[in-house]
């Protein structure tokens, strides 16, 4: 498909992400489908970082595998970075810092050498160099001189005058200086404007799982800072307490979790944000969710791990975590919404299923899909269906009918499900309990009968949702493929790219993406793979954790290949092309 | 209007008789029912151990929570729904041991709880180790030797940092406690009541007679200002920390008062739909 | 096989458990083969408990199914144990507090009233109860009148002459009333000395553990109390100070753990034992404890979950937490061993599998196998082999050949092993890194390439190990088998009783019974389990973990069936065996 | 003998140009060298933070442990070889909020290490949020309206529960915090070392210029006693904790010389082996 992939290099700390973010939301404020991608690292200032843009004529969940303009303002930003330049592709680089740029010669680049920092000087100081790149970008790829000045304003326009001004004349030395030296250089695809001309929605999954929650009523968050889920809060933050929502940040993970599950025992619907070190932190109150029956939302936006590990890297390594983690058995929702409108969709409903089935339900993204801001249309978010349904509650007229102490929380239903009521509510008392309990709650109990009975009334809640219709998305023929990729959650866009590219060439192929895994959707998922010659399951970890849980339910062992990923970069299409280019050998090298 | 028999429930708690703790339910039920507080207006939340069944012992709602967890999910507990009252309740060693943490945060907070210690010194759930409030010197299963540490000094840590309300109370005397409890729970913000608590089962030091002989009452002379923290500190160092009573209590605003999301109406009882429009601005923000 | 079966019960706080002590430990001393069982609950005084003692030729790691005589203190020890009464069964009841026993009357049980209260208090106080059972036991069992003697002047001597005599009088008591009124009226089986004469060896598995330890070389044990692991921590109390052992009652589990990695780290053999809750709080330690190659031995000794659960219950629920626990993927090693003795062996080996492969390696057992006082042949412990092999580690010599900063901590190795310097080594320095890190371990490193060949030196170093030797104990024919029951861990014992008896009746048998699950012996699971027609996973736990491991790891899907049980008690051997004789039907339930 | 330059290492610092965690380092070279240790001999067990990073700079062993835990890993480190020197460190949010339980108990046991907070009133690694020790009021991405909780005050913690050596330092004077954690160190038993350091990046309020206008240096002045605990309570509240130097200094047994197994040869030099015949005394005790 056509498209422009551009990235812009330096040190932390220097304005790469603000170049990266100028041109990014402008590209998309015109309408342009845009993908960005921020590299980032775990210290401060100094480190390389890099913003990669991914402009498409129709939406994509993806920054690409090549590069088409790189912008380097340093020479490890070449180190790093040159390998992905496309042949013809363009290096733009700062030769007030850069003498001649160092790389294996054995592809051929067009150099652009730009005084970036002398002219941020000339303009004002050396801190613009990012607008000074964001003018050099516009000339190269056909962007009018005046593109970014309305956000130029808006977000100088409180520093006064002179702030906006010296900033486009930086703006305007980069794009005269380059459209004189060395022209258009590269072409943007048709933007695709809202139907008001304007852009399209300009979001992260963070910020859609934040919104998803509010939409769906939503009135509490408590969570602990945490790369890269803190945005969830500070989402939550901006918007919550307009419509009376609270936002705590807790002294760690432990608390923020249980402080979340006491404010769905009040009746609040309520949730928490983390990542990895945190999620596992929170796993004694999952449990405690899940034996007090209590409603919980806990969004875990996966890094790489283990212990602390690759805090600013995505990966996809706590599947098996949130599958099995807490000691002894719960019933447990696990969502992994696949595009950003997803995360706003399933984090809405994730408050729904929680009530409904009275158990601790987890949104697992990652960084990829968390923290990277993408074009989203209006109409896809907008046209999401938020229900609010606030289920399996036992209404004060039904509990009025009740003498006191007839009312009996964990009662023995056949679903599973029994009617819980909310502190307030007058002959609803009950003692919400981490010990085992009578139908009643009004007592730790260990009698083995009733042992069994509430362990399988709250094992066998989960029975009654059809996830099979829910947690998947599949395209392609259904009854026979030559290879058929799986993959959950943020892989979704490389995945389907690749299918893309593989049935370009003729190959039988489909692809299978997981929305849910627990329960997991096995009858759908053993009817789509059982006409799949090969299957191979895509996934960002080391030790294809979701291959094992096909394996364990439904099967297919000698099928299965493992296209895995684990150095903290998400998947290029590429490498799962070249996955499944590779001999049908390594199909016998999944017991290890 | 509620009496103390409606905070009752049918079964009978399962402490040893004679526990300490028994006293703590009665006071906690009749400061209730004193201030007029109806059962589904109260929640319990209480940690584990033997203390920490004094949820399903009280009769209001109750949420029998994690070891060592109690102030969390009461704080929120109390912010999912800011209406009610909510009593957090459990042992030294859940609340001063393994919740350590928890209590200097809700104290900072000044979330509006009322936290119940049972001190007895002890483990007792777990059948006698030497808990955080162990003297110096203890014996138990796991000091047999005698406890190397410090006692923790719990009381004096939620002065320092400023804990809007702390008290001291003695199960030999549910008078005095009930007349806390009642402040307690009357008081805007974080209160911690300490309540020396005899384990009668496993704690052969720390007795009722040892507390009726050792602790003192801190009788509401002029002389003690209970606005005073410095005084509060300086009592509790002169008595080693075994007196009964007010030992401080300041005025400030509750955290549900002046937190980010503060609202008149508890979050629980919101109207949850967004308009539509609303919705659209909001998203429209995200360009 | 010939056995005795006995019980006392009654309320807690009233000397059950005494009672069953002196009874168990005399048969022990005597020579026989006992087996104690306690049954208590999560409260101090009151409710019900009994103490089981199963008298048997051999030994044997259960308490049995069936009830010969049962010695009643109040009704609802009736209540809730006459089932367990088998035909012709005794049963003894204080009939100074119970006038008629209640029991529904489909049972032929001889009735024996004894005034035990009464007798009691005569011979001084109503707390000898416990010692007028015991004579009464004394006499129906063919004990000689004073075989309690020796123990009651060890435990009672210190209190003084009279205290001792009384409690002599109140035994007397017992006996003289009970063989006038009802004659001896069961047979003991034979008592099997040691050499010595002597008793065997009397005790838990978790007070096995704790020698174990010991015996390796474990010189520090950081813990918080919890039932059922607290045992361990006491025997180390006693038995660790004398050889120089520190013994640490941390503040909570995330320190105690995080502890024991610090001592670990500074060159002492170091663990931490816990339960359940306290496992779940130790995750995110344990992860470290993989990234950082530090090694580390966790005692996990389950009971019955989830949250706060039956803290006196057992079960096997928390495979899954241990199989698959914290954030992201580390190695790690999980033992099951399957008798007290194993309890010994493997807690030994735990420290150098933690030190040659620089991992967490996990011991666990549960509450049926950590807390039954169990006759051990002295010979079957005193026999083992323990080594201590400080693996893995790093010369002073060898370093000082280096120059400073040469040696490098986390060498890529093709085993996937680095030496391991200890502080105070010259020339050895490196910082344990919860982050990524590079070979030489002096930065946190981001770098993809580098990530990659330290995640897969971490991951592949456990390839090395031959978990298929050591990780199963199997019986029955190798090729073909009717039914192979296969289990892990406490439940061998019932297993292999069944297996017998499924053999007596002339069915295939085999008996499978993982002693390590993870890494998973899966070559020697899929042969020993190619040739089974059915295969029945016993596990307690509710939703069958480790089926879903065999199924994952090896496939036969088609052949499984679970035996599933989560009352808070151990199997009994009727319980597997009705199982097995269930229809073919079950197997095509595991799909849920 | 080492100097300061052996304890440097290859790698420059990743810490902002300016930051305050600099200065903490050097002093902390410079006080172990000038007592004469050996890199081989100091541990620098740090939490995870922009502080943290402290035991990747500093040239000794190190671990470089997990969030708020640098004071239980610390104290495994010790106890498996008490012969080491250990320094504990790490940042306000990591000791003061998810760690603060760890630092009360790591107190009471009065565990001999030196435990070196860089208090920069903020979350620095996470790129700038409210921290405990922020101040009321303050302003960050996760307090728009500013902070609705009172500060922690962990000093004053330490004071009441008994730490037995309690300091604080300032990043814009090196030389006193040399001599400070010279002190520390040497110090037998627990010392914790509270240090302005300054984040330039992300907080502007609490800056050097505001702390050299706003600290004062504690002069060990015939008036102060360090040996008296109320004398450094009140000090800390007079100054609102805005002081430095030595607050309080008390000789009491460290941990390890009391503990259960205290031994005078180290945990991790123990010979191992332990002979038959006392392995078959200690099973035939159970029978
Ligand atoms: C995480 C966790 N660790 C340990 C336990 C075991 N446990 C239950 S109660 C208790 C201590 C009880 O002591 P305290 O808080 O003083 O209460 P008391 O029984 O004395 O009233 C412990 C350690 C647990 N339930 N959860
Ligand atoms: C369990 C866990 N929660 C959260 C984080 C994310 N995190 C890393 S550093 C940090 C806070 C750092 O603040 P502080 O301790 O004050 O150190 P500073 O960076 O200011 O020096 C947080 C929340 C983490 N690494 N682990
Ligand atoms: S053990 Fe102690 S604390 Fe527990 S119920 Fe008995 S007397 Fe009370
Ligand atoms: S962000 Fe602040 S604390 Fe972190 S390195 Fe920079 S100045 Fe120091
Ligand atoms: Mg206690
Ligand atoms: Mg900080």
């Amino acid at each position: 498909m056509p498209q422009l992939t551009w990235k812009v290099g330096g040190a932390q700390g220097e304005g790469i992400d603000s170049t990266g973010e100028i041109f990014a939301t402008t590209l998309n404020r015109l309408g342009f489908y845009v993908f960005s991608y921020r590299h980032f690292m775990s210290l401060i200032k100094g480190g390389h970082t890099n913003y990669k843009v991914r402009v498409t004529p129709s939406q994509s969940g993806y920054h690409g595998d090549e590069l088409d303009l790189l912008i380097a303002f340093d020479q490890s930003t070449i180190d790093e970075n040159w390998k992905e330049l496309s042949e013809g592709g363009v290096l733009i680089y700062d030769s007030s810092r850069i003498s001649s740029p160092d790389f294996p010669g054995d592809k051929n680049f067009l150099l652009c050498p730009v005084p970036i920092t002398e002219m941020a000087k000339e303009a004002g100081s050396s801190i613009m160099r990012n607008m000074v790149a964001s003018g050099v970008t516009a000339a190269m790829v056909g962007l009018p001189r005046h593109a970014f000045d309305p956000l130029i304003v808006e977000r100088f326009g409180k520093k006064g005058e002179k702030v906006v001004a010296s900033n486009k004349v930086a703006i305007q030395a980069g794009y005269d200086f380059a459209l004189k030296r060395f022209g258009q250089r590269k072409e943007l695809p048709q933007p695709q404007p809202e139907e008001d001309g304007g852009g399209h929605l300009f979001l992260s999954g963070n910020e859609a799982v934040a919104l998803g929650a509010l939409a769906a009523g939503c009135r509490f968050l408590a969570a602990y800072p945490i790369t890269p889920a803190t945005e969830i809060m500070y989402t939550a933050l901006n918007h919550f307490p307009q419509y009376g929502g609270k936002v705590v940040q807790a002294e760690d993970e432990i608390a923020a979790c249980i402080m979340a599950i006491g404010a769905n025992y009040a009746g609040t619907r309520a949730m928490t944000s983390t990542s990895g070190p945190g999620f596992t932190l929170m796993q004694e109150s999952i449990g405690l969710s899940g034996v007090t029956e209590t409603p919980m939302v806990i969004v875990n936006v996966m890094r790489s791990g283990p212990g602390t590990g690759l805090p600013t890297k995505t990966e996809q390594s706590d599947l098996n975590e949130m599958l099995y983690g807490t000691h002894g058995e719960i019933p447990r929702i696990v969502l992994t919404p696949t595009t950003v409108t997803e995360c706003f969709r399933y984090a809405a409903e994730a408050f729904n299923l929680a009530e409904t089935y009275q158990c601790p339900v987890i949104l697992a993204t990652d960084l990829f899909l968390g923290m990277s801001k993408q074009s989203v249309p209006f109409e896809e978010i907008d046209g999401v269906q938020v229900r609010i349904e606030r289920a399996s509650r036992i209404g004060d007229a039904d509990l009025a009918a009740m003498g006191n102490g007839e009312y009996r929380r964990y009662r023995v239903t056949e679903s599973g499900i029994s009617p819980r009521s909310i502190p307030g509510q007058k002959n609803g008392r009950f003692v919400a309990m981490s010990n085992e309990h009578d139908e009643g709650a009004t007592e730790e109990i260990e009698d083995s009968r009733n042992r069994v009975e509430q362990m399988s009334k709250r094992m066998r809640k989960l029975d009654g949702w059809d996830v099979d219709a829910f947690g998947y998305v599949y395209d392609g023929p259904e009854e026979s493929t030559e290879i058929t990729l799986v993959g959950f959650g943020s892989t979704r866009a490389q995945i389907g790219e690749a299918a893309a590219r593989l049935r370009e060439r003729g190959v039988k192929t489909g692809h299978l993406q997981l929305r849910a895994v627990k329960p997991f959707p096995e009858t759908s998922v053993c009817r789509l793979l059982s006409g799949a010659s090969r299957i191979v399951v895509v996934e960002n970890n080391s030790t294809g954790q979701l291959a094992e849980v096909i394996r364990a339910r439904v099967g297919f062992h000698d099928r299965i290949t493992h296209c895995l990923k684990f150095d903290g970069d998400p998947f290029t299409v590429q490498e799962i092309l070249n996955h499944c280019n590779r001999s049908q050998e390594v199909i016998n090298g999944w017991r290890r | 209007m509620a009496t103390m028999k409606d905070f009752r429930t049918e079964n009978k708690p399962t402490w040893c008789p004679g526990c300490g703790d028994f006293a703590v339910l009665a006071a906690l039920q009749k400061a209730v029912a004193s201030l007029g507080l109806e059962p589904e207006e109260v929640v319990c939340v209480s940690g584990i151990g033997c203390s920490g069944k004094i949820a399903q012992h009280f009769g209001g709602y109750g949420f029998h929570s994690l070891h060592g967890r109690s102030l969390p999910t009461a704080t929120g507990v109390k912010l999912g729904n800011q209406d009610l009252t909510v009593i957090a309740a459990g042992g030294d060693g859940d609340g001063y041991g393994i919740g350590m943490g928890h209590l200097v945060h809700a104290v900072r907070r000044n979330i509006d709880l009322t936290y119940i210690v049972m001190d007895n010194q002890i483990y007792g759930l777990t059948t006698g180790q030497t808990s955080p409030t162990s003297k110096k010197g203890f014996r138990s299963k796991t000091s047999p030797e005698g406890a190397a540490e410090e006692p923790v000094k719990a009381v004096e840590t939620a002065l320092v940092n400023g804990a809007s309300f702390v008290a001291q109370a003695f199960s030999g005397d549910v008078k005095q406690m009930t007349v806390l409890f009642e402040e307690a729970v009357r008081h805007r913000g974080f209160s911690l009541i300490n309540c020396f608590s005899p384990c009668v089962t496993f704690n052969k030091v720390n007795t009722y007679d040892w507390f009726r002989e050792n602790v003192i009452r801190l009788k509401d002379r002029e002389e003690y200002d209970s606005g005073d923290r410095d005084a509060a500190l300086s009592v509790m160092r002169k008595t080693h920390g075994l007196v009964t009573g007010i030992l401080c209590r300041e005025e400030r605003p509750a955290y549900h008062e002046v937190m980010t999301g503060a609202h008149s109406v508890a979050a629980s009882k919101m109207d949850l739909n967004i308009p539509r429009e609303d919705m659209r601005e909001i998203f429209h923000s995200f360009r």
